[in-house]
């Protein structure tokens, strides 16, 4: 057995645990906040205000798909470059600088969003501390300014990130001339080219257009230029949370099954197929947009539609890496070899369950991706279905199995609870399949998501069954994964402490069946892909972003703020009037 | 045992997604069936796999 | 036994994905199937859907 | 490179699969006219929505032989108007803007879905078979009161539809033994001729009168009530056309006979 990577780099293991204990503190809030809102929305069980629901949802969005994903992200990006260059970076204080700031960003933005629960926020810079926008904070809502301020310093410690990685590489490649980027950090160096790409969209909305509009400085900003710059960075975002899943997918689950990566070139090549397609679909998510031209609309779904292309080659490369375990570990038949892959380990069992659910929510993202059948399911809760499967399920399953194959080689523990921990990963299939399966078919007959009572005068048309089973089984699904988050923050947390143990892990990694050596090494030029990404950029944005200017012009057609405070009562007044003017 | 107690656990797990789906599926086909019928099926579909894996295999072989 | 439980090496050369080609095969027909069912029976069997002005 | 045979054939499985997707949705456009809400309409400041002709009275209008448009209007947390009154099998419409944040116009149980943005107006042309209410939600987030934000759409079946509006001209007031002289507009919104009976009830009277007003116009009719007829005090007053009624009181006499016990 190697060296534990926790004693060959004590300061890289340390980085890494901290990054993994913010991410899992999330987890951990953003968890309770899930299930506060599956009993809630459900009216199975309400514990806050109908108001603060919004307080609760936009607590979920941004500490589970921020916090929890990217603090996951930048903690095992760290351990793969570290892992596969096999050195530690260049200078550890830019290391400690990044997750520094990370950290405070994301300090400041749960201050606002936590504000949204006292009865009276005191004022800050101006306006009422709240900031009860959601993850999407689409203007004209309005969240206090150091929301987005928070925002900006989290995205600017992962462009730090980013940046520290690449400055490993580079060091790594004047002692290793004309060596091939070793695979790991191929797909670092990839995921963050994409992220520097797409963030650009979401800090020229922020700091040209929202922060000084939330500060007063301008009046009147364009809507539709704000939401469409939201989502430029909006649908990449979703593959920063998914390609570390890819990495450990790619690099860890053919280990697990006992086998090889069955292709080193196709995983580069799929990589590449991100950085390039990733961004400029974006206006997929804009569908049933006025102010947006059809033609737009259908070049920006043909891009989607063929952005299925690397998952569906991923499909294929990383099953047939674990079929070639299956069949070293002495598996046969055509199907037969299912049963000789390692199920007893949760690292393995999680990651499998996990790709499974990924490609039947797949589906339901090419439902997304079309352009027509967006009236169907737009804003439904089949939409929430589709981020739960995906982003709740294919992300957040395979980083709990990879934690419990990560965490004893970033601590020398042993992992505590084996069994446990492969109860917990079946428990989280289970809970997600009861919830999901409500949520697609709730939303396929028009119940929407984002509402605290989707419940309204006229009654939902429901095909098979009843809207209360619909609900029931949703609550419980959400009960369900609220209990194996628990359990595996109760095995981490344990582990953490399980100190006079040795850990039964082994990290070596081993060799693709197909290596590099297989591939051109126009591959491994960034620059290539780089440029042939910003072209596809700009040919997907600039007249769309040029014709939204023209229509709304750059500040838009006076359209002021409405901030969000957390006494509804003012909303319910306006709202009430309006009704006295229709009656009287 | 006839399978592992993992196997047996994710077999059960796979079980109640076909459960679950189940429903929705046999409508398209016209049968409805209740949610009390279906939790009966799967009571008794699961209480039979677990009987069936705990009873000793005829020879005992070794897990791979 | 080891932890992996490696019982033989395979290498590329010898090894043939055919388990993964059955279930990608049978990924494909249930892809198409589940989406010519979404499209034709669950969309267009959700009208009125905006048209055009003929 | 070096790609296994099987990884080649699903490679071009996925291609052919993605394809198919393409076409498809090119189908649903092309072959069952399927239309994306767009940017075919101008640009509007949600401070011009009620100084708008469209969108200052929040209506539904005929522009055509089996053609309708409805004006409606968003806002934190409602639609105006509330219900939509729209005919079945005839095109409609629709016009959605918004006076304050983003929200939808979403007719559940349909495709009849749209982001409203402020700023923009969203065009969406259905065309509904089934008469019914339908309830109208906003889903996307817009306030703490977004849960509340329903409307609802009413399709009438084609022959009751009507855009009739009346408007009664009648005194409050006439002396004892004097004629009580009801002046009754009728504003057929429809294109077609309304051929229709105006009822009027004033106290135990009760009269009718046919009356034709031509599409797009108004109609006035007067109809008079002997006082004779009437007892003194207050009388109720009605009159109804299709389903819109107008009511009212009418003091016959004195002011000091009524022993002030208004309604």
């Amino acid at each position: 057995m190697t060296d534990l990577f926790v004693d060959e780099y004590p300061e890289q293991a340390r980085l890494v645990r901290a990054a993994f204990l913010t991410s899992f503190v999330a987890l951990g809030i953003g968890a309770l906040f899930g299930v506060i809102q599956a009993l809630h929305r459900t009216g199975v069980f309400r514990i806050v205000e109908s108001t603060t629901y919004y307080t609760v949802l936009t607590g979920h969005g941004v500490f589970l798909v921020i916090t929890f994903t990217i603090f996951f992200l930048v903690g095992l990006y760290q351990w793969a470059v570290t892992d596969s260059l096999q050195r530690g970076p260049v200078d550890a204080r830019l290391t400690w600088s990044w997750y520094g700031l990370m950290s405070v960003g994301t300090l400041i933005a749960a201050i606002a969003i936590l504000a949204g629960f006292l009865d009276d926020p005191p004022d800050v810079l101006g306006s009422e501390l709240s900031a009860d926008v959601l993850f999407t904070f689409y203007a004209p809502l309005q969240a206090n300014p150091i929301f987005y301020a928070g925002l900006v310093l989290f995205v600017v410690g992962t462009w730090l990130a980013g940046a520290d990685w690449f400055r490993t590489w580079w060091a790594w490649k004047r002692d290793h001339p004309g060596e091939r980027i070793p695979l790991p950090t191929f797909m670092v160096l990839t995921t963050m080219i994409m992220w520097y790409i797409s963030s650009i969209g979401v800090a020229v909305a922020i700091l040209a257009f929202i922060l000084p509009w939330s500060l007063g400085l301008i009046d009147s900003l364009n809507p539709t230029l704000t939401r469409t710059l939201f989502w430029y960075f909006g649908h990449p975002v979703v593959y920063f949370w998914l390609l570390p899943a890819y990495l450990l997918w790619y690099i860890v689950l053919p280990k697990l099954s006992g086998g090889r990566l069955f292709s080193d070139p196709l995983a580069r090549v799929v990589f590449i197929l991100f950085v390039l397609l990733s961004t400029p679909v974006g206006i997929h998510h804009q569908y049933l947009d006025p102010g947006i031209s059809e033609g737009f609309k259908f070049i920006a779904m043909t891009n989607t539609m063929f952005l299925l292309l690397p998952s569906l080659l991923t499909a294929f490369t990383v099953v047939a890496s674990m079929e070639h375990g299956a069949r070293q570990r002495g598996g046969t038949g055509t199907l037969n070899w299912l049963r000789a892959l390692p199920w007893k380990d949760p690292a393995f069992t999680g990651m499998a369950l996990a790709g499974l659910v990924f490609a039947f929510g797949g589906f339901t993202g090419i439902v997304n991706a079309g352009m027509n059948i967006n009236y169907l399911v737009h804003n439904s809760l089949w939409v929430p279905g589709h981020i739960h499967t995906q982003v709740g399920t294919a992300v957040a399953l395979t980083f709990m199995a990879g934690s419990y194959w990560l965490v004893p080689q970033l601590t020398g523990n042993r992992l505590v609870g084996r069994q446990i921990a492969l109860f917990q990963v079946v428990l989280w299939f289970v809970g997600i399949v009861f919830m999901t399966n409500s949520m697609y078919r709730a939303g396929l007959i028009g119940v929407p998501r984002r509402s605290a009572e989707p419940q309204y005068a006229f009654d939902y048309e429901v095909g098979v069954g009843s809207m209360t089973e619909l609900d029931v089984q949703l609550a419980l699904g959400g009960v369900l994964l609220f209990v194996s988050t628990v359990l595996f923050l109760a095995i981490i947390l344990l582990t953490a402490f399980n100190t006079d143990s040795d850990p039964l892990v082994d990290g070596t990694i081993p060799p693709a069946l197909s290596g590099p050596e297989d591939s051109p090494r126009v591959l491994d030029d960034l620059r290539v892909w780089i440029g042939i990404a910003l072209v596809l950029v700009v040919i997907a944005y600039a007249i769309p972003l040029a014709s939204i200017v023209d229509r709304g012009g750059l500040f838009g057609p006076d359209v002021g703020p409405f901030p969000v405070v957390v006494d509804g009562v003012m909303y319910l007044q306006h709202g009430v009037a309006y009704v006295g003017v229709l009656i009287t | 045992m006839r399978i592992s107690p993992a196997k047996l656990l994710i077999v059960i797990a796979l079980c109640l997604v076909v459960l679950v789906e189940a429903r929705t599926i046999l409508a398209f086909f016209d049968v409805e069936v209740s949610v009390l019928e279906i939790a009966l099926v799967g009571v008794v579909a699961i209480t039979a796999l677990v009987v069936w894996a705990v009873r000793p295999a005829d020879e005992e072989t070794s897990e791979p | 036994m080891d932890d992996s439980g490696i019982s033989t090496e395979i290498s590329h050369d010898e090894f043939d994905p055919i388990g993964t080609l059955a279930l990608i095969a049978l990924y494909f027909v249930v892809l198409t199937l589940m989406w010519l069912f979404t499209y034709f029976v669950e969309f267009v069997g959700n009208a009125p859907t905006p048209t055009v002005l003929l | 490179m070096n790609i296994h045979a099987y990884e080649r054939l699903w490679l071009v499985a996925s291609m052919v699969l993605i394809v198919g997707f393409i076409v498809t949705i090119t189908y649903g456009t092309v072959g069952l006219g399927i239309t994306m809400v767009d940017d075919r309409e101008e640009t509007i400041s949600p401070d011009d929505v009620d100084e708008d002709d469209r969108f200052q009275d929040p209506r539904v209008e005929q522009v055509g032989e089996n053609e309708f448009e409805a004006y409606v209007v968003s806002m934190t947390f409602l639609f105006q108007p509330d219900p939509i009154e729209i005919p079945a099998n005839n095109e409609v419409t629709f016009y959605v803007t918004s006076r304050d944040v983003i929200h939808s116009f979403t007719v559940v149980g349909t495709n009849t879905n749209t982001m409203v943005i402020p700023g923009e107006v969203s065009a969406m042309t259905v065309e509904f078979d089934e008469p019914g209410e339908y309830g109208v939600v906003c889903n996307e987030y817009c306030g703490p009161g977004h849960h509340d934000m329903e409307g609802s759409l009413i399709v009438h079946p084609e022959d009751e539809y009507s855009l009739t509006e009346l408007s009664v001209d009648a005194p409050d007031q006439v002396g004892p033994g004097e004629d009580v002289e009801l002046t009754i507009s009728i504003q057929n919104g429809l294109l077609e001729d309304l051929e229709t009976t105006v009822d009027v009830e004033v106290g135990d009277e009760t009269l009718e009168q046919d009356v034709t007003v031509p599409g797009g116009e108004t109609e006035q009719v007067s109809v008079t009530v002997d006082g004779d007829d009437l007892e003194p005090g207050d009388a109720e007053w009605s009159a109804s056309v299709d389903d819109e009624v107008e009511t009212g009181t009418v003091t016959i006499g004195d002011d000091a006979d009524d022993g002030g016990d208004e309604p």
